[in-house]
């Protein structure tokens, strides 16, 4: 029996397992024992790669060979801080690691601020005005979409507006003149939302397809 | 009226003196006749109530024998010689509330006098008995009439006192002021002020820790109420009555009205007096005839004392009738002059005794076994359907014949590459959605292999580089694989955006090895670049809207004029195609059907057409199964009383 | 990227910095009026209904990178954490929390010991409060049932990216009559949460989490920091399309 | 101020790593990029002590008296098993350890995210428990039409080319994208603010 026919067997006997003890209910031990396994299983490849791909390559490379064009001292700082990064996994000390994550929140604020200004609201600013460019031609259903997209992207932003009026003696309300934008935005997600519903099922059903293709074909291929 | 004295004996009218005179009542006569004590006249009878409450008169005035007497017995009244009808209407100011026990009382006592101490003694056995009936007839429900003082009793707000000190100082003088809640929340001292007048049944709980405190901090609870004794030593603390309004079945009604009485012990003892009085007053009017002709005096408390006369005791309500009554609207008996602050209490009583005498209205209890059941019902149907074209290779519809515009735009772009160039693939998608991204990315590698280009796999996932030399090992037959030179496995790039950013920004340093630990940047595949923008396009596989938004943010400004291609699952795809309208994505494939479009726009035959018709036979069943649940969600809403709570979609455990 | 959108970009942070100052100085003169969001009002009545009855509260940070887009949804979560480590002390059950990547765990327990520094919370918040339920997101989903079959959990609030994957964790929730809060910051996450009973938060409402818990003055100070940039962006956009279809180009 | 050093270079990070988003300095850009270096460096050995966390969570429930948890073992086990091939075979790279990820990892993964089509398609068929007034409503319209455009049924077969089809089919893939788009820059105002609240050393959640 090849190596092949072994792993075979094993991803068959996997993927089986996992389907029926999923119908049986997640309570149950076959489920238990095939997700306890898996998560394991997970959290070792991820070590593996953590190690081999991350801390090797990244740490300890630009360290020991300099020569590859890196500078001995900017390879020092970040070894110290992995060291230091290493005492959170105690309770007591886990002060001494503030340094090392405060460098990690740091700079992930800064490429997250970066990224959702530059990234997303300039460039989708621009994509909504760009559809009113006359050069794309003025035939009318394409001032309809743009107007329509124009309408939906501004009625959704509405709808998630936070500030509202207090009146004495009632809840806090949205101002009334953006009420009929926000009913309009709440149409526009709710629409949305049903798509990426949609979507979800469509990803999730084209994966129990090939799952399944997988099974009847492997037994097809047994039974000849 | 027969009457029982105090040993329950009964004896004739009380009232016609006896025939035959004792020796020793000849003797007190003889003495009272020579000294007759000038004592001055009783003022109208307001001016007694002046008096400051437990000033007493000059000792010496009274004689010894008779300060034996009243300290057992009620007080003799001073003007013998008023009228017949006088005593009655006074006998008030001879209870053993008011300190007259004091008052001058040395002359002798007349027939009347005596007669009148015996009605007095008789009195307090009836006031005794009553207080044990009153105790078990007064009306459920209805909280005894407050006491017409403005007594403030706390409820049992759990803002009990804090130090001992103060336990102790609540304890022994209840005064109104001094029981405002510490918590100087506006708030509860409005809700405290709203209850003031309502004599509310005390529950001081132990404060803090009980196992440290003081045995005598701990303040009586006042648990299952017996009968009402006078006795000042706090009581043993009882086990804390989670609710004293809570009326469970087995509890007696006796026991439950008498948990409307104020605890007598924790009361002061000028307040004790006025409660009693309150009632001994009611009691009196109670017994008398002619209650109308009673002198109004200022506070009108004899018009509330005469109301309160015909309230006849309602008779005993068993528990099972209790439920429904509460149901009914109110009516006040017409007799009773109930003000406007006592309706209000009485509807806070029977709101509390609502919540309490209602079972917790059920809440829908979730069915688990129909919800798994539904599952697996649903389960076993999806599965047969979606294997009966796998087992048999019966097909559903014909290949694709129109296409989306990301899949038109995605094959302008990849056929405008040029040849042998250097290209970037970065396949980042979970293992879970490795079945349906092959199915949509299988087209498009097998175009780039046909360019002959120099593929560098890069992935943010860790399980990404071996998903990518799956995918790629799987689009030849291993007879025309792809030459192993022409594709470099970067391997994993940690970091997500961070990382991209450290790669974009510069290559070589980023990823420094290929994935089997060789220096990457010698090896044929990649020997060519050295910045982001040597690459002659970028395609992104993932199936993550995030990780696809975050590569797009990423190179926007540093690939220009290069094509951006992606394949995305079909859960991101309603996300991703803003960027295709903004000219961000040069091409956009979105889950399995766009990719089986892209073959069939290649004209490359249809690959794993059975699964194609598996996947749609699944989706038809869902588009069925939405269509039936929403007509039986239509009904469901139509029928079921949709209850109010029902409008929170939330369920409490 | 042009001058101009570098430009345009420390304009908008530097105007986002002022609104958050001003309106954190009115936030403590008068309270700031937010719109009621139901699923808010039931996450506070649900924190004080669990410590009543003794349960436990699971907040779970979700997957996703934290140096990827997602760190703006851990760093709100570590926030709500806080907060609802102060609310909870007195309960029976502190509460459990679980991530689905490594530094946000760290961040998680690290919370806790702050928490716990701070005086807020007994001793009985130990370490293995915070934990990493799984790596990958099945695994991630998989690690989290037993917390929710065992831990007698009462309420749980999930955020991160979530997708599928959180299908099983609402199935598991509703037969345990679990009170949910789903806070994804992914909107595929939102709409599997949107179509199950429990209670979802949609789009940035999930950066109001803090603010609704009281939190501290500057959380509803961004709430508004972010209605304020939402109406820049809004007339930006009307007067870039007017302008554009009259062949104007702002950008 | 609690821990001003960690809460300092923080505020340090953040600011160097934004201005590199918007001045196009060198010196900036090459700090910048030397921080966000560092930084996903930590983030694998973030991994592996949050790993070290799962890990004594699992010990901690085996060894405890009470109710121990016996699936707990499966974890340890199954760690054990993929860590220790991992080093033998060199790592992620070589072709045999791929195959723990194409064999082992991937057919639990795939089939339980195939499974729960089904645990889907229950919550489509009971969208009425959602509750959510008329926003459920459109929400299982918007659904209902999606699953079968995505379903690819209706674009096969050469009777559907007509135009109106093809507009109408058109008009239906527009109508997610403008809530998309209002969706997307919310979620990006919300992740400025959030960010900033980290340059302003108001959120600390690194200091323990």
């Amino acid at each position: 029996m090849s190596a092949d026919t072994i792993w075979t067997i094993t991803a068959f006997a996997l993927t089986a397992g996992v389907i029926v003890s999923y119908l049986i209910g997640e309570k149950y031990p076959p489920f238990k024992i095939i997700a306890n396994l898996f998560i394991g299983a997970a959290a070792g490849y991820a070590a593996t790669v953590a190690i081999f791909q991350v801390i090797y390559p990244r740490l300890i490379v630009p360290f020991i060979f300099p020569s590859l064009g890196f500078s001995q001292i900017t390879a020092i700082i970040p070894l110290v801080l992995a060291f230091l990064l290493l005492f959170k996994a105690v309770p007591r000390l886990s002060k001494v690691g503030n340094v090392a994550t405060g460098v990690i929140v740091g700079a992930a604020a800064g490429v997250i601020i970066g990224g959702a200004l530059l990234g997303t609201i300039l460039t989708q600013a621009k994509a909504a005005i760009t559809l009113f460019d006359p050069d794309l031609g003025l035939q009318s259903g394409r001032l309809v979409d743009a107007l329509f997209m124009l309408l939906g992207t501004i009625s959704t932003l509405v709808y998630f507006q936070f500030g509202g009026i207090r009146r004495p003696g009632k809840a806090v309300e949205r101002p009334k003149a953006t009420r009929f934008l926000a009913g309009l935005g709440k149409f526009f997600i709710a629409i949305t939302l049903g798509a990426l519903f949609a979507g979800v099922i469509s990803s999730t059903m084209a994966v129990l397809a090939e799952r399944l293709g997988f099974i009847v074909q492997t037994i097809q291929t047994w039974i000849r | 009226m027969p009457f029982k004295n105090r040993t329950g004996s009964t004896s004739k009218n009380a009232d016609s003196p006896s025939q035959e005179t004792p020796d020793w009542l000849k003797k007190i006569r003889e003495k009272s006749h020579l000294e007759k004590p000038a004592t001055p006249p009783l003022g109208a009878f307001g001016e007694a109530e002046n008096r400051q409450f437990g000033e007493t008169e000059k000792p010496d005035e009274i004689p010894q024998w008779l300060k034996e007497l009243q300290k057992t017995e009620s007080p003799v009244p001073d003007e013998p010689e008023k009228s017949e009808v006088d005593w009655i209407t006074r006998l008030h100011e001879i209870l053993p509330e008011t300190p007259r026990s004091d008052s001058p009382s040395t002359t002798l006592y007349s027939d009347e006098e005596l007669a009148a101490m015996a009605a007095a003694a008789r009195k307090l056995d009836e006031f005794n008995r009553v207080i044990e009936e009153q105790a078990s007839t007064q009306p459920l429900g209805v909280p005894p009439e407050p006491a017409p003082t403005d007594f403030h009793l706390e409820s049992s707000s759990p803002a009990a006192p804090e130090s001992p000190v103060e336990l102790e100082g609540s304890i022994s003088s209840f005064k109104p002021e001094q029981n405002q809640p510490d918590s100087a929340n506006p708030e509860d001292i409005t809700r405290d002020s709203h209850i003031e007048k309502e004599p509310v049944h005390i529950e001081l709980k132990p404060t803090g820790n009980t196992e440290e405190s003081v045995p005598w901090m701990q303040t009586p609870v006042m648990a299952e109420p017996e009968p009402v004794s006078i006795d000042t030593t706090p009581s043993e603390p009882v086990e804390p009555q989670p609710n004293s309004f809570d009326i469970s079945s087995d509890k007696s009604e006796t026991q439950s009205l008498e948990s409307g009485i104020p605890a007598e012990e924790n009361l002061p003892t000028e307040k004790k007096k006025s409660f009693f009085s309150s009632l001994f007053r009611k009691d009196e009017t109670d017994s008398s005839e002619d209650a109308e002709d009673e002198p109004e005096d200022e506070s009108g408390q004899n018009d509330e004392a005469a109301a309160r006369t015909e309230e006849k005791p309602e008779p005993l309500i068993p528990e099972s009738v209790l439920q429904p009554q509460y149901n009914r609207s109110v009516e006040y008996s017409g007799r009773l002059d109930i003000s406007e602050s006592q309706k209000a209490s009485i509807h806070l009583l029977k709101s509390m005794l609502m919540g309490e005498i209602q079972p917790p209205a059920p809440t829908a209890t979730q069915s688990k076994i129909s919800g798994r059941m539904l599952r697996l019902c649903i389960g076993i149907l999806l599965l047969i359907v979606m294997l009966f074209p796998l087992a048999t290779g019966f097909m559903l519809t014909d290949q694709q014949a129109l296409f989306s515009p990301g899949v038109v735009s995605m094959r302008t772009a990849v056929n405008a590459l040029p040849e042998n160039s250097p290209f970037l693939v970065i396949t980042d998608f979970e293992p879970a959605f490795a079945g349906e991204l092959k199915a949509a990315a299988i087209g498009v590698i097998d175009n780039l292999m046909m360019k002959n280009l120099n593929l560098s796999v890069v992935s943010t996932v860790p399980t990404g580089p071996a998903l990518a030399r799956d995918l790629i090992t799987s689009v030849r037959q291993a007879a025309f694989a792809y030459p192993p030179e022409k594709i470099s496995y970067l391997g994993y790039l940690p970091g997500g955006t961070t990382g991209m950013k450290d790669f974009i920004h510069n290559p070589r340093q980023a990823l420094p090895l290929l994935d089997t630990g060789r220096y990457a940047w010698t090896y044929p595949a990649t020997q060519d670049v050295f910045s982001i923008n040597d690459y002659a396009g970028v395609l992104i596989i993932t199936e993550n809207t995030e990780t696809g938004r975050a590569w797009i943010e990423q190179l926007h400004g540093n690939m220009a004029d290069k094509p951006l291609l992606m394949v995305v699952s079909a859960q991101s795809a309603p996300l991703m195609r803003p960027y295709l309208d903004s000219k961000q994505l040069n091409g956009l494939i979105g889950g399995r059907v766009e990719g089986a479009m892209y073959d069939r726009i290649m004209e490359a035959p249809a690959r794993s057409p059975v699964i194609t018709a598996s996947y749609q036979a699944g989706m038809l069943v869902v588009a069925v199964l939405i269509i039936l649940g929403g007509i039986f969600g239509l009904f469901h809403g139509l029928f079921s009383s949709r209850s109010s709570s029902s409008k929170e979609n939330w369920y409490v455990s | 990227m042009t001058s101009i959108e570098g430009l345009i970009g420390l304009v908008v942070i530097g105007l986002a910095i002022a609104f958050m100052i001003v309106f954190s100085v009115q936030d403590r003169k008068s309270k700031i009026p937010l719109r009621r969001i139901p699923a808010m009002e039931h996450l506070s009545r649900m924190v004080g209904l669990a410590v009543e009855e003794g349960r436990r509260i699971h907040i779970s940070f979700g997957r996703g990178n934290f140096l990827d887009s997602h760190a703006a949804s851990t760093l709100t979560n570590t926030a709500l954490l806080k907060e609802v480590l102060k609310q909870s002390a007195g309960s029976d059950r502190p509460p459990a929390i679980t991530s689905g990547d490594g530094t946000t765990t760290l961040l998680a327990i690290d919370v806790l010991y702050s928490t716990r520094r701070a005086g807020i919370i007994g001793d009985r918040v130990d370490s293995r409060r915070g934990r990493l339920s799984g790596v990958t997101p099945l695994s991630y989903a998989a690690g989290m049932l037993p917390s929710l079959h065992q831990e007698q959990t009462s309420m749980m609030v999930t955020g991160g990216m979530l997708g599928a994957e959180l299908n099983l964790i609402l199935d598991t929730a509703d037969d345990e009559s679990i009170h949910i809060l789903t806070a994804s910051d992914s909107p595929v996450g939102q709409a599997v949460a949107f179509s199950s009973p429990g209670d979802v938060l949609l789009g940035e409402e999930i950066f109001a989490l803090p603010a609704y818990m009281n939190a501290g003055s500057m959380y509803p100070a961004s709430l508004l920091a972010e209605d304020s940039l939402r109406w820049l962006l809004i007339v930006f956009i009307i007067l870039g399309a007017i302008l554009r279809s009259i062949g104007l180009t702002i950008l | 101020m609690k821990a001003p050093l960690s809460t300092l270079i923080a505020i340090i990070c953040c600011a160097v790593v934004l201005l590199a988003y918007f001045l196009p300095f060198e010196p900036v850009q090459n700090i910048s990029q030397l921080i966000i270096n560092w930084a996903v460096s930590l983030s694998g050995i973030a991994m592996l002590v949050a790993i070290v966390s799962l890990l004594s969570s699992h010990w901690q429930k085996i060894r405890q008296k009470r109710s121990s948890d016996r699936y707990s073992i499966l974890v340890i086990f199954g760690f054990g098993l993929t860590f220790l091939i991992g080093l033998v075979f060199g790592g992620p790279g070589s072709l045999d350890y791929q195959n723990v990820v194409t064999h082992m990892l991937l057919p639990i993964e795939a089939g339980l995210l195939g499974a729960l089509t089904i645990g889907l398609t229950v919550a489509a068929f009971r969208l009425y428990r959602a509750n959510r007034g008329w926003m459920t409503i459109v929400f299982g319209i918007s659904t209902l039409l999606f699953v079968l455009l995505n379903s690819g049924i209706f674009t096969t077969g050469t009777g559907l080319d007509i135009p109106l089809i093809k507009n109408a089919l058109g008009v239906l893939q527009r109508l997610p994208d403008a809530g998309g788009r209002g969706i997307l820059l919310g979620l990006a105002l919300g992740t400025i603010t959030a960010g900033l609240r980290i340059l302003l050393g108001i959120d600390r959640p690194y200091n323990s």
